[in-house]
C-alpha cells in the first residue's frame, strides 16, 4: 500500500522509528512536572502509587488491546466484558458451589478466565471466521455481553455477598508485596508477559506480520484466521485478569460497570504509540498511555483551578496536546 | 566527453553533479546527465545503483542532497512531483502508484478530471483512457476496478496515466519489467512516436536488447557513481553488461543436463482454479526445471496459486506419489513446496518491517530456541543472504520498503529458501533484477535442481525460460495449451500456442 | 477567637444527567455558604461519572488530607469497599442518597436519603387511587439498582388495585430515548392511560410523542425528581402532568449542613435522615419551584 | 496482435461490485418481513414513517460519517457536537437577539449551520495539519464538546423557552409535506445531495483516491490535507442539519444529548457497505443501514417476546446475523 511516498513521511531506517516509540515517555513526563506544580500531594508516593494502582483495570485491558490492534483488529467489546465476567464470577461465588471459600475463591478465579478466553474466542471467530469488520463484529458482541449481563442482574446489582470470602479477596487489589501495592505487580508482569510473547516469540511475529500485510503473511504460511483469532482470545484473558483485580475492589457489578472502558483501551493504545492501521505493537507505550489517561484525571482532581463542569473538556484537550507534542517529537527526528 | 548525437539541439533538462544521501549512506555522488528533445536516453545500472534515486530527484519527488537541475538551460527548484508535472516533466514509477478502489478510467484522469458542468465527463473520461490503453496494445476495460487488475495490467494503466499529462519529459522506470514481449513492442512504438514528437524520454531497464533497440545515448550508473555515457549505436548489449558489472557476463545460462529422467514428485490432474484455470493437468519431475509460458491474464500465477492453496481451486494433486489438498500456504510448506509470488510489495515482503525480520518470516520456526526467536542467529541468517543472493544494501538496518526494487526480489527469494524446499514455484522471478543478478539467479535456479529439487518458473520472459527450462508448458486463457520440450523450445512455438494465432498473424 | 480548621471532601456523580445536575448545583452552592459561614472550612466537590472513577476520586480525596467526607455515590455496592477505607481511617463518613446492601454504622456515620422505593411508591399509589383501572406502560431508567427499588416501590403502591402494567422498558434516564421508546408503546397499544416514566426528564420526550400522535385516550403522565420545568407545569394546571413525585436533589446540601454542624458545633451527628417522597401537587408545588437550579 | 494479447483480460468491473452494494437493502427487506411477523401494526404507514422520521438524526449524521471514513478518516466527536451546537442554538434563540421570530428562527439556524462547520473544521485540521490519528484527536473533541456542552448547560437543560419560536419552529419536524413527514424529506434531499457531491463531482474523486491511496493522490496533484479537511467540514454541516431537525422536537439539550451517536453513526455507515478502511462509500447504503439500525430497535419494542433486560443483547446479535447475511451474499457473487 505504502510504496514509494515523499522522503520525508516515511521513517529513513528502523532506527528512526525509536524516537517515536520514546514520545509517549516524553509527555508522560511532562504531565508529572505539570501534575507537581498543580499540587504539592501530587509527587507523593501515596498518591503516585494510588494513581498506578487504579489505572490497572485500563492498563491491563489496554496490553490486550494493542495484541488485537497490532494484528489489525478492534474490540470495542472489552468494557462490555468486564462486566459479563465479573458478573458470572460474582453469581458463582455467591453460590458458595464449593464449601471451603479459598478453594472456592480459586475455582471463581479460573471461571473468569476461561469465561474471558471464551468471550474472546467468540469475538475472534466472529471476525475471522465470520469475516466481519471487527468494529461492527465487536459492538455487535458488547451489546451482546451488556445485555446479558443487565439480564443476569435483573437490572439492578450483583453483589458478593459472603463477608469471609470478601476479607479473603480483598488483598488481592489492596494488598502489598513488599511495600509494592499487588496491582501495580500484576500490570507490570501482564506487560512483561505481553512484551516477551509479542517481541520475542513466534506468535508475537505472526502477529505483527499479519498486522502489516495480511497477504504477505497468507503467503509467508501464516495462518491469518488463528493469529487474528488467538489476539482476541489473549484480549479476552486480558479482561478476565482485569477482573479478578476489580471484584475484590469493588465488589459488585451492574449493567453499567465498565462503560466506555473500551474507548479508554484503545486511547491508551494509541496515546502509547500503536497505530490503529495495525502492523505496529508497543506493550510499554501502551501501559504508558493509560497511565497519562489516569494522570491527567488525577490532576484535575487534584487541581482545584476547573470548573467541575469543564474536566470533560480539559481531558480532551490534554490528550489532544500530549498527541501533539509526541507528534512533533518524532517529526523533529 | 559526453557524446551527442547532434550539437545543435540544446538539452531541455540537466542534471549537474546531482548527490543524494539518505542518512549517512550516500546512493548518489556526482552523477549529470543532460536529455535532448527527441532522444531516449537509457539509463542502465546494477540494482541498487541508484537509477531510481536519480529519476525521482529529476521528478520532484526526492530533493538531491547536492547539485543542480535545469531545464532550458534554466536552474529550477522542484519542489514536488506536481510541481515537476507543471514543467512537463513526469515519471512511470517502478512501483505501482494507483488507487485500488478506483476504475481505470478514475486512477488515470486523477488529479485532473475533464469537467462537465458541476459534474464530471465520466463518459470523455473513459473514452480518454480506452484510448490511450489502446495505443499502448492494452484492451483494458477503462471502467474496470483497479484493485481486480493483474499487476502487468496496472503497470500498462499507470503509463497510460503518465502519457495524459502534458509532457516534454518522461521518465519510464523499469515499465517493462512485468510486461510481455507483446505489450513492451506497443510501448516501444508508442515510446517512438513520442520521441518523434520531440519529446525527451529517460528509459531505465534491466533488458539489455531492449535497450539497444530503442535508446539514442545510454548512461551507465554503477554504486551511485557515474561511470558513462555513450551513444546506443556504439554500445552491444554484452559490453552495456560489462559496463554496468565491471565485469564480463559472457554466459547469462548455466550449462546443464536435463532432469527429465526422473521420478514424479508432482502431478496434477484436472485442477480448476475457478475463474482462473481450467482443466490443468501436468507432472513436475525430481529435479526438473518446467517453465510456464503464457501472455498476461493467461492464469499462470493464479493456478500456482491455488496449486499452494493461497487460492481456492480444486482438483487431483499427488505429492510424492500421495493425493494431498492444501487450503492454506502453511500446509504446502509443510511439504515442502513454496511459492515465490510476483507481487514482491503486495504479496511478498512486508515494506515497513526489517530486513530481517521480512527474511526469517516464512521460516521463522527454525530460529526458535526456548520459545525465544534467536535474534543472533537471524542476524546472521541475513549475513549469509545478503552474502548468497548479493543483496546490495547500504545498511542492514533499513526497512525492506527502502531497498531498490531488485534488491527487494533478491530478498524474496532469500526467504523463501530459508525453509530448504524440495518444490519451489518461482513467479516472474528475475522481475526488475540486473543482468549480473540474473546470471546468479539462474545459476542458483540450475543448483537446486542439481540438488535434486524440483522447480516451476513463471515467467513473461521467454529467453530465460528457454535458457534454464527442460520443458515449457504454455498456458492460455487458463488453460495448458501445449509443451515444448528440446529443440522446439524457440519463442516462435511458444508465441504460437500461446496466442493460438500463426506467427505471421501475431506479429 | 481563632476557628478551627477542616476539609470537607464531596464526592458526587458528573452532571451528567438533569438530576445529578442538580445535585451538582446544590453541592457547589451549599459549598460556598458553608465556607463563608465558617472561614477555617474548606469544601472540595469532586465530580465522577462511573463508580470506578468514583473510588478514584475518594481515594484522592483521602490523599489530599480530609476530616469529613459527604459522597453520593453513582452505584452503591461498587464503592463500599472506598467508603469503608476512608471510614476505618477515622474520617466521618455522611452517605446519601443510594444505600448499599450493607448499610450499617460500620459503613458510614450518617445517612441521608431520598427515598426510591417511596419515589415509585408514592407515584403507584397516585395512579392507583386517581385512575384504579388504568392501563400502564412504564418507560424506566437505566439497568442499576436504584432504577429496580423504585420499580419494585411502584409495584407495591399499585398492589391490591386494577391497575394494570402494560409493559415495562428502558428509556436510559434520556429524552431521545423516552421519546421513541413512547412512540413504539403508542403504535404497539391502541388504548394507554397512563405513562409512569420515573424521571422528569424522560417526561419530556413522553409529552412530545402523545401530542405527535394526537392520541387522547392518554389522561396523564407521572414523572419522577422534580425538576423545575416540571414543577412549573404542575403549577400551571397542566393536565398531563397533574403531579410530580419530589426526589429533591438538594437533599446534598442537607448532608453537607449536618456535617458542617457535627464538624464545627461537636454536635454528634449520625444515624439516618430519609427525606419524603412528596407528591408534588398544584397546591404544593410553588414551595418547590427554585427557577434558578439548572434541573 | 493487441486482440490476441489480451482476449483473455476480463477483470471485474465497477459493476461487479454492485451485489456487494445491495447485500445492506436485503438485509432490510429480511429485517421488514421479520418485524411484519412479530407485530401487525408493524408495517403500518403510521409506523414505519415514524420510524424513518426519527431515524432521521442517525441517517443525516451518518452520512457525513461517510464521507470521513471513505477519506480515511473517523468523527468519533459527532454525538458531542450535536448537543453542543444544538445547546448555542437554542441559547441564541433565547437570547432573543433579533425581535422578528421568524428572523431569529432564521438567524439561529444559519448560526448552527456555521457552527457545525466550524466545529467540523476543527475537527479536520486537529487531524490533518496537526496529524493526529483520528480516533484519539475526535475522541479529544469529543471530550472539549461535551464539557463544553455541559458547562454551558451547568449540567441541566438548555430549553427553548419562547413558546411562539417554539411553535413557529415545531413544524420542521413535526411537520408534513403532502403526506410526508419534512425529517424524511430532508433525509433523503441531504443524501441526493451527498450523493451527488461523492459521486459526480471533482471532490468527490478525490476523496475516494485520498482514501484509497493517499500517497496516489499527493502524486496527482491532489491535497489531501484539503480534501481530508472538508470531509470534516461536511461532516459538520451534517450534523448541524441534524440539529436543525432536533431541536423544533423536544426544544431542549441536555449533557446527555446525542450521547452515543457516534457509534450509532459508525455502525449504520459499516452495515451500509462503506469500509471503516476508506476508499469505498455509499450513500444509499449509509441510509439503509440508519434504517436499519432504527428498525432493529422498533421490532424488540413492538415484539412481545423479549424481555427488556434482553434487548441490547437481542440488538447486537441482530446486527450481527445481518452482517453475516450481507458477507455471505457478497461472497456468492
Ligand atoms: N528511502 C530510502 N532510505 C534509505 N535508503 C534508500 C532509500 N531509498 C533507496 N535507498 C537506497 O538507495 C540505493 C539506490 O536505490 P535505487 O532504488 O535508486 O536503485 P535502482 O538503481 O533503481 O535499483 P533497481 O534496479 O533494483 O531498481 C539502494 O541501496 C537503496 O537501498
Ligand atoms: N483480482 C482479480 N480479480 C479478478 N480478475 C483478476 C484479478 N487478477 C487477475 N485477474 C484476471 O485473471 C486472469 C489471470 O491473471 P494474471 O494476469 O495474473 O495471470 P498470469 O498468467 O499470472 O499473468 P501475469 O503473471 O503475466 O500477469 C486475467 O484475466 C486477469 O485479468
Ligand atoms: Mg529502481
Ligand atoms: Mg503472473
Amino acid at each position: 500500500m505504502t510504496t514509494a511516498a515523499t522522503e520525508t513521511a516515511k521513517p529513513k531506517t528502523s532506527r528512526d522509528w525509536d524516537l517515536r516509540a520514546v514520545a509517549p515517555f516524553v509527555a508522560l513526563a511532562l504531565l508529572l512536572v505539570l501534575g507537581a506544580l498543580a499540587n504539592d500531594n501530587f509527587i507523593s508516593v501515596a498518591n503516585l502509587s494510588n494513581v498506578i494502582t487504579r489505572s490497572a483495570f485500563i492498563a491491563i485491558i489496554a496490553l490486550g488491546a494493542t495484541y488485537v490492534i497490532s494484528s489489525g483488529g478492534l474490540d470495542l467489546s472489552v468494557g462490555a466484558m468486564v462486566a459479563f465476567v465479573a458478573s458470572l464470577m460474582i453469581m458463582f461465588l455467591n453460590s458458595g458451589a464449593i464449601a471451603d471459600p479459598l478453594l472456592l475463591l480459586i475455582a471463581g478465579m479460573a471461571l473468569a478466565v476461561a469465561i474471558g478466553a471464551a468471550c474472546g474466542l467468540f469475538n475472534g471467530l466472529i471476525t475471522t471466521v465470520g469475516q466481519i469488520e471487527p468494529f461492527i463484529a465487536t459492538l455487535g458482541t458488547m451489546g451482546i455481553y451488556r445485555g446479558l449481563t443487565t439480564w443476569l442482574s435483573q437490572g439492578g446489582a450483583i453483589t458478593l455477598r459472603d463477608r469471609e470470602l470478601q476479607s479473603l479477596y480483598r488483598p488481592v487489589y489492596f494488598g502489598e508485596v513488599l511495600g509494592v501495592p499487588v496491582p501495580i505487580i500484576v500490570i507490570f508482569l501482564t506487560a512483561a508477559i505481553a512484551a516477551f510473547v509479542l517481541y520475542r516469540t513466534r506468535y508475537g511475529r505472526h502477529l505483527i506480520a499479519v498486522g502489516s500485510n495480511e497477504d504477505v503473511a497468507r503467503y509467508s504460511g501464516i495462518s491469518v484466521k488463528r493469529v487474528r483469532t488467538i489476539a482476541y482470545v489473549v484480549q479476552g484473558l486480558c479482561v478476565a485478569i482485569a477482573v479478578l483485580l476489580y471484584v475484590p475492589r469493588l465488589g459488585s457489578t451492574s449493567a453499567t460497570t465498565g462503560i466506555l472502558w473500551e474507548l479508554q483501551a484503545i486511547t491508551a493504545v494509541v496515546v502509547g504509540g500503536t497505530a490503529l492501521r495495525g502492523g505496529v505493537g508497543r506493550i510499554w507505550g501502551t501501559l504508558c498511555g493509560a497511565f497519562i489517561l489516569e494522570i491527567v484525571g488525577n490532576i484535575m482532581l487534584l487541581s482545584n483551578f476547573v470548573s467541575e463542569y469543564l474536566i470533560g473538556a480539559i481531558q480532551g484537550a490534554i490528550i489532544i496536546i500530549a498527541m501533539l507534542v509526541q507528534r512533533s517529537l518524532s517529526r523533529r527526528s | 566527453m559526453t557524446p551527442q548525437p547532434s550539437s545543435d539541439r540544446l538539452p531541455i533538462l540537466e542534471a549537474r553533479s546531482l548527490s543524494k544521501s539518505f542518512g549517512p549512506v550516500e546512493v548518489l555522488r556526482d552523477v549529470s546527465l543532460t536529455v535532448l528533445p527527441g532522444e531516449v536516453h537509457a539509463i542502465i545500472g546494477e540494482n541498487g545503483a541508484g537509477k531510481s534515486t536519480l529519476m525521482k530527484i529529476l521528478a520532484g519527488n526526492h530533493q538531491p542532497t547536492r547539485g543542480d537541475i535545469l531545464i532550458d538551460g534554466q536552474l529550477i527548484h522542484l519542489t514536488g512531483p506536481v510541481d515537476a508535472e507543471k514543467r512537463g516533466i513526469v515519471l512511470v514509477h517502478q512501483e505501482i502508484l494507483l488507487a485500488p478502489d478506483l476504475t481505470v478510467a478514475q486512477n488515470i484522469y486523477l488529479g485532473r478530471e475533464l469537467p462537465k458542468g458541476l459534474t464530471l465527463d465520466d463518459r470523455a473520461m473513459n473514452e480518454g483512457a480506452a484510448k490511450g490503453l489502446r495505443e499502448l496494445g492494452a484492451d483494458i476495460d477503462p471502467k474496470a476496478i483497479v484493485g481486480t487488475l493483474s499487476i502487468a495490467q496496472r503497470q500498462l494503466v499507470q503509463i497510460a496515466r503518465v502519457l495524459l499529462v502534458p509532457h516534454r519529459i518522461v521518465i519510464f522506470d523499469e515499465p517493462t519489467a512485468s510486461l510481455t514481449p507483446f505489450e513492451t513492442e506497443a510501448l516501444l512504438k508508442v515510446i517512438k512516436d513520442i520521441r518523434a514528437k520531440g519529446v525527451g524520454v529517460l528509459y531505465i531497464s534491466h533488458r539489455l536488447p531492449e535497450v539497444k533497440e530503442i535508446a539514442d545515448r545510454v548512461t551507465v550508473l554503477r554504486d551511485g557513481r557515474l561511470v558513462g555515457t555513450h551513444l546506443a549505436s556504439e554500445l552491444e548489449p554484452a559490453d552495456m553488461a560489462r559496463l554496468m558489472v565491471g565485469r564480463d557476463v559472457a554466459k547469462l545460462y548455466p550449462d546443464r543436463q536435463s532432469g527429465a529422467a526422473r521420478e514424479t514428485v508432482l502431478e496434477v490432474e484436472n485442477f480448476d482454479v475457478p475463474g482462473y484455470a481450467k482443466n490443468a493437468s501436468f507432472q513436475l519431475r525430481k529435479g526438473e526445471i518446467l517453465g510456464f509460458a503464457g501472455l498476461v491474464g493467461a492464469g499462470r500465477t493464479e493456478l500456482m496459486e491455488g496449486l499452494v492453496g493461497v487460492r481456492r481451486a480444486s482438483g487431483t494433486v499427488r505429492h510424492n506419489g500421495q493425493a494431498v489438498h492444501f487450503r492454506d500456504a502453511s500446509q504446502s510448506m509443510k511439504a515442502g513446496i513454496v511459492y515465490l509470488s510476483e507481487d514482491r510489495k503486495g504479496k511478498g515482503l512486508l515494506l515497513l518491517k526489517d530486513l530481517a525480520t521480512n527474511l526469517t518470516l516464512a521460516s521463522i520456526r527454525r530460529f526458535v530456541r526456548a520459545l525465544q526467536i534467536d535474534r543472533k542467529r537471524e542476524a546472521e541468517a541475513l549475513d549469509g543472504a545478503i552474502r548468497e543472493f548479493d543483496i546490495r544494501t547500504g545498511r542492514k538496518d533499513l526497512l525492506a520498503g527502502q531497498l531498490s526494487g531488485g534488491n527487494q526480489q533478491k530478498l524474496l527469494i532469500a526467504k523463501m529458501m530459508m525453509l530448504d524446499p524440495s518444490i519451489v514455484i518461482i513467479d516472474e522471478p528475475t522481475r526488475g533484477i540486473d543482468i549480473g543478478t540474473k546470471q546468479q539467479i539462474y545459476k542458483f535456479i540450475a543448483r537446486l535442481a542439481e540438488e535434486g529439487r524440483s522447480i516451476i518458473v513463471v515467467s513473461s520472459e521467454m529467453p530465460e525460460l528457454i535458457g534454464i527450462c527442460d520443458r515449457i508448458l504454455v498456458m492460455r486463457s487458463g488453460q495448458i495449451v501445449g509443451e515444448v520440450t528440446g529443440e522446439h523450445m524457440n519463442e516462435n512455438e511458444i508465441v504460437v500456442l500461446a496466442t493460438g494465432v500463426k506467427t505471421g498473424e501475431a506479429a | 477567637q481563632e476557628e478551627k480548621k477542616a476539609t470537607i471532601g464531596v464526592s458526587i456523580p458528573a452532571a451528567d444527567h438533569g438530576w445529578t445536575a442538580g445535585v451538582v448545583y446544590h453541592a457547589e452552592r451549599v459549598a460556598k455558604l458553608l465556607m463563608e459561614e465558617h472561614p477555617g472550612l474548606n469544601v472540595i466537590v469532586k465530580t465522577s461519572p462511573d463508580p470506578a472513577s468514583q473510588a478514584n476520586a475518594v481515594q484522592d480525596l483521602a490523599v489530599q488530607g480530609i476530616d469529613a467526607l459527604v459522597i453520593l455515590p453513582t452505584d452503591p455496592d461498587p464503592l463500599v469497599n472506598a467508603i469503608q477505607q476512608v471510614k476505618d481511617s477515622g474520617t466521618f463518613v455522611a452517605l446519601v442518597d443510594r444505600a448499599p446492601s450493607n448499610n450499617d454504622n460500620s459503613v458510614r456515620d450518617l445517612y441521608v436519603a431520598g427515598n426510591n422505593p417511596a419515589l415509585g411508591e408514592v407515584a403507584g399509589k397516585y395512579i392507583a387511587e386517581t385512575t384504579p383501572d388504568a392501563e400502564v406502560v412504564v418507560i424506566r431508567g437505566l439497568p442499576i439498582p436504584i432504577d429496580q427499588q423504585r420499580q419494585d416501590g411502584f409495584d407495591k403502591g399499585i398492589e391490591g388495585s386494577n391497575v394494570k402494567v402494560l409493559e415495562r422498558q428502558y428509556g436510559n434516564w434520556n429524552r431521545d430515548d423516552a421519546f421513541r421508546v413512547m412512540q413504539d408503546y403508542l403504535t404497539k397499544y391502541p388504548k394507554i392511560d397512563v405513562v409512569w416514566a420515573q424521571d422528569d426528564d424522560m417526561v419530556v420526550g413522553i409529552l412530545e410523542a402523545i401530542e405527535q400522535s394526537g392520541r387522547t385516550d392518554i389522561q396523564y403522565v407521572v414523572g419522577g425528581a422534580g425538576s423545575k420545568d416540571m414543577v412549573k407545569r404542575v403549577m400551571d394546571g397542566d393536565k398531563m402532568v397533574p403531579v410530580d413525585v419530589l426526589y429533591p436533589p438538594a437533599m446534598i446540601a442537607t448532608a453537607m449542613q449536618l456535617t458542617a454542624d457535627g464538624l464545627f458545633d461537636q454536635v454528634p451527628v449520625n444515624g439516618e435522615y430519609i427525606l419524603d417522597a412528596t407528591l408534588v401537587t398544584k397546591d404544593n408545588a410553588e414551595q418547590f419551584y427554585f427557577p434558578d437550579s439548572p434541573f
